[in-house]
This record gives structure tokens, C-alpha cells and sequence, in this order.
């Protein structure tokens, strides 16, 4: 079994189904020789050819419909946006075409595809390299959205977003890609696209996150244990379709709510997650939903983008003012 | 002076406005009258359509509904030289070649009339794709076709339809771009017919013709008379043989008019002129085959006349059948969207049924 | 003073703006000559010639990207999309350079733009004329996000919008562009572009709506108001930045809130609305919060799109379960 | 055969890469030898800067740098041409023409170095564009530019610059589309390095030089030898004196070579030889112009000797400058949003400071 990083769960993902199934194609910027700028993608056109393994030219929207074209006619196409940062050219194709060509044709044609994209701030990016955009895609119909946050449930999801017959947008976060390593056997098991894990039981106080603060949100409630309190941890994973019932399930026992995420907070993904509970979960809640987001503002160019990001700080803090106020 | 590069842009043309032939090159296939007579009568078909569609339109049958009036000898060439195998990537007034390709006018009339089961062709290839209302888009699905027949190594072209205006956006030279990187399979047809709406093609580019964005591609790219069927399919012919072959993608651009409204929603005379419509209709694509093959002997008008009638007759039989065609019911918005509907879109679907039936 | 459709005071509010502004410029497709394809420009060009009432190539990106460079020069640009639809490929330029420009250069460039896009369902439009997609620009830090209802917010709106020196997304309800008359002064008031407007006083519960909607949802006040059941109803015009305030003080009040939107539920932006009543209103909820929307599906082809469209009914509903609910 | 269109793309060179004149028409300014080694010199301290760029990344002190290094000629080139009232629209390496606009190196510092002040041009032209990361934008500013230039009738012209892989995207179309279509006096350049970052120019694109492309949207179109100053000079001066007239837009092709690695992010031994990369240094831009200079008896190696140590002694100056700037508050990320601060955001302005503040 080896022991692999987030970014190398990737690439043995991409590596299994495309030994598996021929079908199975990637495509975007820099793929090909170089193996991806994060090195998502390394080893895969030595492996699988030119054919499949394609470097295209620099245009994302070029990338977005031909990845609508082959998926339509048969394919399974890995599209790269080569960071989130450069995926809204990739918007028309994804929105008008992939999402709908199911609906569109009463299930003649569809879109299996995946777009995948290193997604997140914290690395010292330069512009452009360090947005959360996730929103841009949890409002359209016929799309999932997933988000993994450690190397086996990236090894997983991302065989089962290749793997479903819809289009999935796949996105990566780039600040632990290489933060920890994990044993992940290459045993092409997917895990399922529409649940959220419980990573770890608390009683007090549920804390909601995904992507990479998913690290900072278990610091969080390690730093709350110390206290004595006990926070259970919910890693979304897929964001759409949204598995609610895990976190009502756990706001039933903990009666409050600390959701977590570092895109900014004014309509990003939190809003549907404290809508739910202010929809469903009224009666359970002991004290108000605390969001702790990045500012509505842009995530600064790098001196400044801690500052941005949540920090186990705020998220210990957050859930302390759930607690204070019932 | 140093010459880095130089490059020529055919026209193309074997009929004048009056049918008669410009040249004596005449390709193989047109010695098939049959054949030949074979499109013209499609060609008449698709105008009897068009005709037919607005006039539901104008009664209330029809939503908004976009005509192909002018366009019969660009469409049905293109439609005509391609193989059921290969794929057609089209807009949205590309009719000529769908109803070739098998797409029958209830579809179109089901699609138009707000259905969306108007794009799950029946007899059509079943991959073909639906039609594209997001202009150029289709562009890219087409390259995605092609390069998905490289993939396989299959024998199969993907062909795109594209307006003069789609020409100006950035999908258009991102397919004929990636054409030319991965020499694909391509056949990209600028169907110029002189409007986007109301936007004149002076305006829309200041390249002397549309062909020649093909050379930024470093593609195939011709010029051919759109109202001339000969050297729309002459032209297709060889493109598709081309990239059938290996040889890489071609851009023709076909020259035509839209002799009527953009849509049924707009109204053409806000923008030009009478006397441009009128001119236009002296090179009317199907008048100009009928007057060569009269002048072949393979057409009368009495021929005309039963044709005509049998059009009438099929179309009467379409809109009966799109009339009929029951509703789909409320759950239909769900029933399509994934493979397997999520969870919480089950709920929702159930509530939309709930309320259709009065809770 | 003139008795003005909704579409109709767009366009005095373009024509006042250009002649009282030299350096405001309207581009899009088919805005000149045409007068726009549902005559919002309509006598512009004739009145201010072709270099101010540009058509442009048949290209979004192209639109987008030069109303960018327009604004950045010292211009007024309002550019249009021809439906919301076709706005995906300006949503480069509109993210990455629109709403960051100020920011990124600390304010030496800015974008004074306006992009305005006829937006919504219920006019038996073809395919991708009917979206309601909103949700694209709110979770976007450095824009402004506003959908007037009526004709006189339609004008006061616009000329705050075009005067406003930072970028604007302006969504026009198409469906109820000709729905009625008002009087509108062509005075060149601008309307304020933060706040929520309070169409209807009422106590007992808050229904909260945007758009094309807001027919609807004071139809549903009346029908509500015929049961002896006072509903307060509240435009919320400006989408971003909200004017919380204004809801908060209202579901203080009434305890009760129902939200009202036709874009898809989930992540729409009423999940925001809902989200902030969680973190702020709690105390003050007297029965959960509802939100009545389009749903999780694209609206369909228009044999169905008023089955998708949130009805009176479904409004009416809503507002006696949080009536029921306490 | 009739044909529709013609085209010829010039290729233009002055110097071979010893520096010695490969023609004799020389163009009028390099008559004027002190101007040439002005440029000389700022192709010599765009070198030094480079230099001394990767250095600070390499220890830390700067976050991601892109370096210009292979190409000073085009970039030199761009910048010395334009007026101060033009505009500059680029994308992140052309420091060469940014320098010779005012832009200090601390800025260029600052920018990289993950601060925005950066992008707060103090000497160069206010109204010049910061650096552009998404790839081919910026055309689309100077489009528009070009496009307030025209309404406004001002005689100013705007120039973009762009990769040979930037040359794919949709942008760059547009861009060149709508100057020809409306005639505005844009320059588009293309700055050919034959590589995006590991993806080399002919899987970029199938046609034959990048210079083509123009002739899509009907512009003036020529290829340079982007590593010869004197064509690359020559070409924007012919191409800014025709926009600046009113005679429309012009496609530049610079062809050059990234002697570099894409970024300090970037290992270019992954995917490219160095044979390749050595083969390319015989064509080193600055070594071509100082041969030349030098057989004028207009530079020597005291004089470069000189220049140099200057050089570092300004880059020096610029390194403190850059490194003794007081970090921005956190505030800043709220300040310059918009004109004018939101209230709810400025609620969580003040949770930010207070947060800062340790409560
Ligand atoms: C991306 C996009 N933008 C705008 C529109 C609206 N629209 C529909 S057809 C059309 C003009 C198309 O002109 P052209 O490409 O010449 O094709 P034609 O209609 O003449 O066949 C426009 C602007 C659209 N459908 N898609
Ligand atoms: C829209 C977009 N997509 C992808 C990237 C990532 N990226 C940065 S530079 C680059 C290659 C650019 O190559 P080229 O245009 O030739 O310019 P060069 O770097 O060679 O100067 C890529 C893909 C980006 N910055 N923007
Ligand atoms: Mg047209
Ligand atoms: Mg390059």
C-alpha cells in the first residue's frame, strides 16, 4: 500500500481509470510532458500516449467545449483548469452545455465529465492563484461539485466523479496537496459523491467545512477539547448535491453550528448551509449559525492572505460564541 | 523584402444567379441527376418547412422560431455531403441539413414549440448534436467530436455550422485553432449570411472575407457562392475528404442571405432596406437549381407542382403529429437532469408533482 | 411627466445619463440601429451617434474585456447582454478585472462600467433566455449586484448605477419590462444602491423578493391580506451589497420570513438571506424560514417554465406554514 | 480558379545574430546613435534587473517571479516606440518596455513580492495597465483603450502585448476583431518565445507564423525577428504611426526565445533540451545590438563595464527601496474595494483590525 500525498492520491486516481477504462482522456494545459504544473498529471503521457494524455492550446474555453464534445460523443475527458483562478472562461461550456446536455435532450446525449482544478489560497501564489470560486458552480442544475481534503477521499472521489455518468467539477486544494501523507490502497474504490464525512464525533458544537480547512478546523477543535469541549467535525466533500441530513443529524445532538469555509462569506456555500438550518433545524439550534469565511473582499496578493483565510483563531472563537449564547 | 508566409483565398462558384454554369469544371456528382434532383427537392422541402413554421408561429403554434428563408443550398449542401456516421455540431436554422440528416420537422416544431423532446432526434444519427443557441459553442463540440474520432482512430468527420456574426467569437477560433494544433477532423462552415440580427457583416469584421480566418488556424479555407449548391457540396466534399483522410480541418465560408427576419421576433425592417432584400432575392438558392436542371431537362413544372404538394402534404402530417403530441408532465424538469437524481432533488420533484395535482 | 414601462424608463435613463455625461458609452449587440432586441437603446444611436451606441462583433468576451479598457480610460461604458444567458463569457473579465481593478492597482484604475442583461423566465423564450443567474456575481468581492421591479426603481437604479464609480451588474426583468405604467419623472434622481426597498407595511409576516418576482409576491400579500393575514413585502433591489438592516427590522416585527426568488434554490441568493437571519435573527424567528424558488432543475422549455416559476400560490403557502408553524 | 483574397506576412530582420546588417535600407532612427545605445542600455539593465529578480526569489525575498530574460529586444523595442500618452496594456514579463516607461523596479519587486502597492505606478504613465495574469485580457483593455481613443478623438494608441500561447486564447481574437472592425488604433504584439511554459509553439497552433492571425481580423499583419531591436523598433513605429493616423490596427509577430524558465515555479529542463536553450543564446538579443554598436564604435567593453556597475548600483538602490517598505495593513484589503466602503463591509473591516489588534 503506498503512502501518498492529496496531489499524488490525484494522480493514481487518474492513473487507475485510465488503465481501466480507455475511454478516459485528459486534457488541458501543460498535462502532457510537463505532468501538470502541480505535477497532477506527471507520468500519465509517458503511460498513455499522446492520444490521451493531451497538452491543448491556451484557451480555457477551447479546453471547456472540446472536453462537452468528446464527453458527448462517447468519452471520458479529464479536463485541468490549470488553477480556479482561470476556470471562468470555461463558464458558458460548463453552464449552457455540459450541465444540460442531459436535460436538453431528454437524456440522448450527456456530459461524463470531470473539471478538475487546484482550488485555494495559502500557497504564495501569485494573482490570480489563490481563489475559492466554488459558488460559481452550487447554483447551476445538473452539475456536482466536489471538494476532497485529504489523499484517500481525493483517491476516491475522484474515481467516482470520473466514474459518473454526469459532469462533476473536481476541485483540488492546492495548499494541502502535499501536506501529509496517507496510506491509500490503489484499489480503484470510489467513495460516494453525495455524502458528507464525519471526521471526527463531538457533542457541543458541530464545525462544517471542506477543502483545506478542513486542517484548520480539526486545529480548531483540538484547541476546544483542551478546553473541554467537544466539537464534531463534518467534511462536505461533495457541496452538490449538498447530503443535509449528516449535518442535521449532528446539529440535532450539538444544537450549534460553526460553518467554515474561505471563500467570502456573502453568497458563498455557507449561506445554503445556514439557509438549511434555518429551514429545517430551527427547533434544533441552541444558539445562532456562525459562519467564518474569508472577507468579502479578494484574498489579497500573499503578505496579506493569512489574514484573509479563516484561522483556527476564529473558528475556536466562533465556537465559543455558540456556546456562550445558549 | 522577406517573405514569411503567403496565402490565397479560392471562391468558388458553377452557377450564376440564373442557373447558368460559370465554368466547365464541373465536379463528378452533378452528372448523378438523380442526385442532383435528389437536393433540389430537399432544397424545396425545407423552404415548404420554413413556410410552414412561421405560419404556426404566427398563429400561436410555435414559439419564437429562427428561419432558414435563403439558406436551403449552403444547409442542404452541407447536410448532403456528409455521412450518417459522421457528426453534425449545428446552430439553430441549420434545418436543410438536419431534415437530410433525418431530423423530422415535428422535432424541430416540438423544440421551437418549448418541448424539449425536440432534441432527442428520432431517425437522426443519434449523435448528432442538438441545436446551439449560445452562439459558437457548437463550435467546440464539434472539435471535441473530432478529436474524440483521432482518439479512436474512426474514419468520421465532425462538421460545424456557424454564422458570419458566431464567426467573431472567440469559440469559433478556439475550434478551428485546436483544428489546426491537433489536425483534426473538422469542417467548419461560416454560413455568412450577411446578418447578425441587425448587425451588418461590414461591421461585425474588417477581414475582406470570413474565409480567411481559416489562416489563422492554419486550416483549409475557401470562399464558395452559398447560393450555388454545386460549390457548397463541392466544396464540403473535398473538406470532408480531406480530414476523413488525415489531411487536417477546412473553414468554407458560404456566402448567402438571410432573406427573412432574424427570427420571428424581429422585424428586419427596423435595420435594412427593402431594396437589399430584394436584390438578394435574385440570387435565390433554389430558383438557381431549378433553372439548371430545367435547363438539364431533369425538372419541369409540373414535376415542381406534385413536389410541392407532397411537402405540403408531409408538413401538414408533421404539424398534425407535433399538435398531438401530449404534454410532457411537471416531473419531466427532473427526469433528465443527472442519470440518477440526487436526494434532494427527489424531495423537490415530489413536491412539484404534489402541487400539480392540487396537493 | 411620462407614464414609462419598466424597459422604457431603462432607456431615459441611457439617454439621460449620455446627455448629461459625455463619456458614457452603451455597446453591445445590436444596440444601435435596432435599438437593442428588446428596445432598451432604442433612438440612442440616432440621438448620440455611432461612436457613443456601439455595436460590437458577436462576441461576449470581446464586449466584456472592452468595457473594461473603456472604463479604465476615463469612459462610462454600459454594456449590454443580450440576455443573461449569454453572460457567462464576460465572467472573465467581470471577475478578474472589473471588480478587481481598484482594488489590485489601490486605486489608481478603477471600472465605472455597467453591464446590464434583461434577465429571468415566463416570456416563452427560446432556450438559455430565461435564466435567472444572479447567483454568478454575489459571492464576488468589488461588484454590485442590482435588479430593479418597477419602473421608477428601473430608472433611479440605472443612473445610480452608471454613476456609481465602481462596476455594476444590472439584471432587467424581462418579464414584467412591459407589465405596467408609472409616472417617472426623467428628473435624474438617482435612487440609493444599498438599500432594500419596502413595498408593503405588514406584521405578520416578512416576504422578502427581487425581480419579476415581486408581482407575484404582492399579489401573494393580497391574497394573504383577503385571509386577514398582513404581509410586509420587501424589494430587495440591491442584491450586493445588502441592506440587511432593513429585512432584520422587518422579521423583528413579524418573527417570520419567507423568501422569494425564481433562480434555482440551492446557493441561490436567497440562501444568504436566509444565512444572515440565522446568524442574526434567531431570537427573533418565530417559525423557521422558507424560501419559495425556482427549482434545483434549469427552468425548462416554456411549455413548463410557469410549473418552475414560484406561483402565488406557492408563496401563499409558504407564508401560512410559518404562520402555522408558531 | 477566381480568387477572393491575397496575403503576403513580411518578415522583417536588420541585424544577423552577430549584429551584422543583413540589409541596407536601414530605417532613419538608428542613424541617431545615441538614442541606440539608450536602448542598448536599457536592454542591458532589463538584463541586470532580471538577474537580480531571481536572485531575491531564489532567496526568498520575492514570491514567484516570471523573468523577461531572452527577451529585451521585444520588449525594449515596444516601449521605446510608444508615447507617454499611449497606452501599455501587457501581461507580466515585459519589464523592458515597462522600465523605459517609468515603472520602478520596486514596484516590479512589490508586485511579485505579493503586495499590491506594486500595481500603484508612481513614474510610469498613471493611466497604463498593471500586469495581467489571466492570459490574453489585457488585449481587451487595450481594445477598449484604443476604443476610448477613438470616441474621444485623441490621437493615442494602444498597445498589448501577448504570448505565443496567449495568441490561442479567444481574447487575443476579440481583440484584433472588434480594432478591425472598428478601425481603432490598437498594436497587438506577439511576443513569440516558442514555448508556453512547457507547451511549445507547434502544438500552440497549426499556422505557419503567429503573424497570420491578424489577417483574420483584417489587420496589418508582420513577423520580426523579435531578437533584433532595430525590426521590432521599426515595425511599432510603422504600426503606431498607422493607428495613430487613423489607418487602423497591426498584428505584431515578435519571434524570440525564452532563454529563462516560465517562472521560478518552473523547471524548463522537464520538458525542453539544452541543446535547444543553447542553440537559442547565439541569437541573444543583447549581444546582437552591442556587436553592432561596436562595429559603430558606439560602445566598448569599458563602457559596458561602466554601464553594468551602474546598473547594480540602481538595482541595488531599487532591492532596498523594496525591502524596507512597511507592510500594508491588514486593512488594505478593504480599503481600495471601492470608492467607497459598503456598510456591511465595513463591519468586517473592523473585525479584521480588531482581530489584528489581538481583540
Ligand atoms: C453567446 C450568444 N450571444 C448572443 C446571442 C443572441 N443572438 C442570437 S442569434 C444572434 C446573431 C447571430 O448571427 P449569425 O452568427 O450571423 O447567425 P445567423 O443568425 O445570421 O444565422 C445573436 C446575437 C446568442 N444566442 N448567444
Ligand atoms: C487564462 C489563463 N490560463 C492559464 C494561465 C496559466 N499560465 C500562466 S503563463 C502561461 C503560459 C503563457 O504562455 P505565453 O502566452 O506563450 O507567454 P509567455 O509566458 O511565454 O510569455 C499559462 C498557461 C493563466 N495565467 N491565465
Ligand atoms: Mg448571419
Ligand atoms: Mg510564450
Amino acid at each position: 500500500m503506498a503512502q501518498v500525498t492529496l496531489i499524488e492520491a490525484v494522480t493514481m486516481a487518474l492513473a487507475h481509470e485510465m488503465a481501466r477504462d480507455p475511454s478516459v482522456v485528459v486534457l488541458g494545459e501543460d498535462v502532457g510532458v510537463n505532468g501538470g504544473v502541480f505535477r497532477a498529471t506527471v507520468g500519465l503521457q509517458e503511460k498513455f500516449g499522446e492520444l490521451r494524455v493531451i497538452d491543448t492550446p491556451l484557451d480555457e474555453t477551447t479546453i471547456a467545449g472540446v472536453t462537452v464534445g468528446l464527453a458527448a460523443q462517447g468519452m471520458k475527458p479529464v479536463a485541468e483548469a490549470q488553477f480556479e483562478g482561470f476556470i471562468y472562461p470555461m463558464m458558458e461550456q460548463i453552464a449552457c452545455h455540459a450541465a444540460r446536455m442531459r436535460n436538453r435532450t431528454r437524456g440522448r446525449l450527456s456530459v461524463p465529465a470531470v473539471w478538475r482544478a487546484p482550488w485555494g489560497g495559502g500557497i504564495h501564489a501569485p494573482e490570480h492563484h489563490s481563489e475559492a470560486n466554488e459558488h460559481l458552480f452550487t447554483n447551476i442544475p445538473g452539475l456536482r461539485v466536489v471538494l476532497p481534503s485529504s489523499p484517500s477521499r481525493a483517491y476516491g472521489l475522484l474515481l467516482a466523479a470520473i466514474r459518473d455518468p454526469d459532469p462533476v467539477i473536481f476541485f483540488e486544494p492546492k495548499r494541502i496537496y502535499r501536506q501529509y501523507k496517507e496510506e491509500v490502497p490503489d484499489d480503484g474504490e470510489a467513495l460516494p459523491l453525495d455524502v458528507c464525512f464525519v471526521l471526527r464525533d463531538g457533542t457541543d458544537v458541530t464545525l462544517v467545512t471542506w477543502g483545506a480547512q478542513v486542517k484548520e478546523t480539526l486545529e480548531a477543535a483540538d484547541a476546544l477539547a483542551a478546553e473541554g469541549i467537544s466539537a464534531e467535525v463534518i467534511d462536505v466533500a461533495t457541496l452538490k448535491p449538498l447530503d443535509f441530513d449528516t449535518i442535521h443529524e449532528s446539529v440535532k445532538k450539538t444544537g450549534r453550528c460553526v460553518i467554515v469555509h474561505e471563500a467570502p462569506r456573502t453568497a458563498g456555500f455557507g449561506a445554503e448551509i445556514a439557509a438549511r438550518l434555518a429551514e429545517q433545524a430551527m427547533y434544533d439550534l441552541l444558539a445562532p449559525v456562525e459562519r467564518v469565511t474569508g472577507y468579502d473582499t479578494h484574498i489579497p496578493l500573499f503578505r496579506l492572505e493569512m489574514k484573509y483565510l479563516p484561522s483556527v483563531e476564529r473558528i475556536v472563537a466562533a465556537a465559543k460564541r455558540t456556546l456562550a449564547a445558549s | 523584402m522577406s517573405i514569411a508566409a503567403t496565402f490565397e483565398i479560392e471562391y468558388l462558384q458553377y452557377l450564376d444567379p440564373e442557373g447558368k454554369p460559370v465554368r466547365k469544371d464541373f465536379p463528378e456528382f452533378t452528372r448523378d441527376l438523380d442526385h442532383m434532383v435528389e437536393l433540389y427537392k430537399l432544397m424545396v422541402s425545407t423552404r415548404v418547412f420554413d413556410t410552414k413554421s412561421i405560419a404556426l408561429q404566427r398563429t400561436g403554434k410555435l414559439g419564437t422560431y429562427a428561419s432558414c428563408l435563403g439558406h436551403e443550398a449552403a444547409h442542404v449542401g452541407i447536410g448532403s455531403a456528409m455521412r450518417r456516421e459522421d457528426v453534425l455540431a449545428p446552430s439553430y436554422r441549420e434545418y436543410g441539413a438536419q431534415l437530410y440528416r433525418g431530423v423530422q420537422p415535428r422535432e424541430v416544431y416540438l423544440y421551437w414549440g418549448g418541448d424539449e423532446r425536440g432534441n432527442d432526434f428520432q431517425n437522426a444519427p443519434k449523435h448528432d448534436f442538438a441545436w446551439s443557441v449560445p452562439i459558437g459553442t457548437q463550435c467546440l463540440h464539434a472539435a471535441g467530436a473530432a478529436l474524440a474520432f483521432k482518439i479512436r482512430g474512426e474514419q468520421r468527420v465532425a462538421v460545424c455550422t456557424i454564422g458570419d456574426g458566431g464567426s467573431s467569437k472567440g469559440d469559433f477560433y478556439g475550434a478551428i485553432n485546436i483544428a489546426g494544433a491537433q489536425n483534426l477532423p473538422l469542417v467548419a462552415v461560416i454560413v455568412n449570411n450577411q446578418w447578425a440580427i441587425s448587425v451588418p457583416r461590414r461591421i461585425q469584421t474588417g477581414a475582406k472575407t470570413l474565409a480567411q480566418k481559416g489562416l489563422a488556424a492554419g486550416l483549409f479555407a475557401i470562399q464558395v457562392d452559398g447560393n450555388d449548391i454545386i460549390a457548397v457540396r463541392k466544396a464540403m466534399d473535398d473538406a470532408l475528404a480531406r480530414a476523413r483522410s488525415g489531411q487536417g480541418g477546412t473553414v468554407i465560408e458560404a456566402v448567402t442571405y438571410r432573406l427573412g427576419d432574424h427570427t420571428t421576433a424581429d422585424d428586419a425592417r427596423r435595420y435594412r432596406s427593402e431594396a437589399e432584400v430584394k436584390e438578394a432575392w435574385t440570387r435565390d438558392p433554389v430558383k438557381r437549381l431549378r433553372a439548371w436542371l430545367e435547363s438539364k431537362k431533369a425538372w419541369d413544372a409540373k414535376k415542381e407542382e406534385a413536389w410541392k404538394a407532397e411537402c405540403e402534404a408531409w408538413m401538414d402530417e408533421e404539424v398534425n403529429a407535433y399538435l398531438k403530441t401530449r404534454a410532457q408532465p411537471v416531473e419531466a424538469m427532473f427526469d433528465y437532469l443527472y442519470a440518477e437524481l440526487p436526494a434532494d432533488l427527489a424531495q423537490q420533484r415530489e413536491q412539484a408533482i404534489a402541487l400539480e395535482r392540487g396537493h
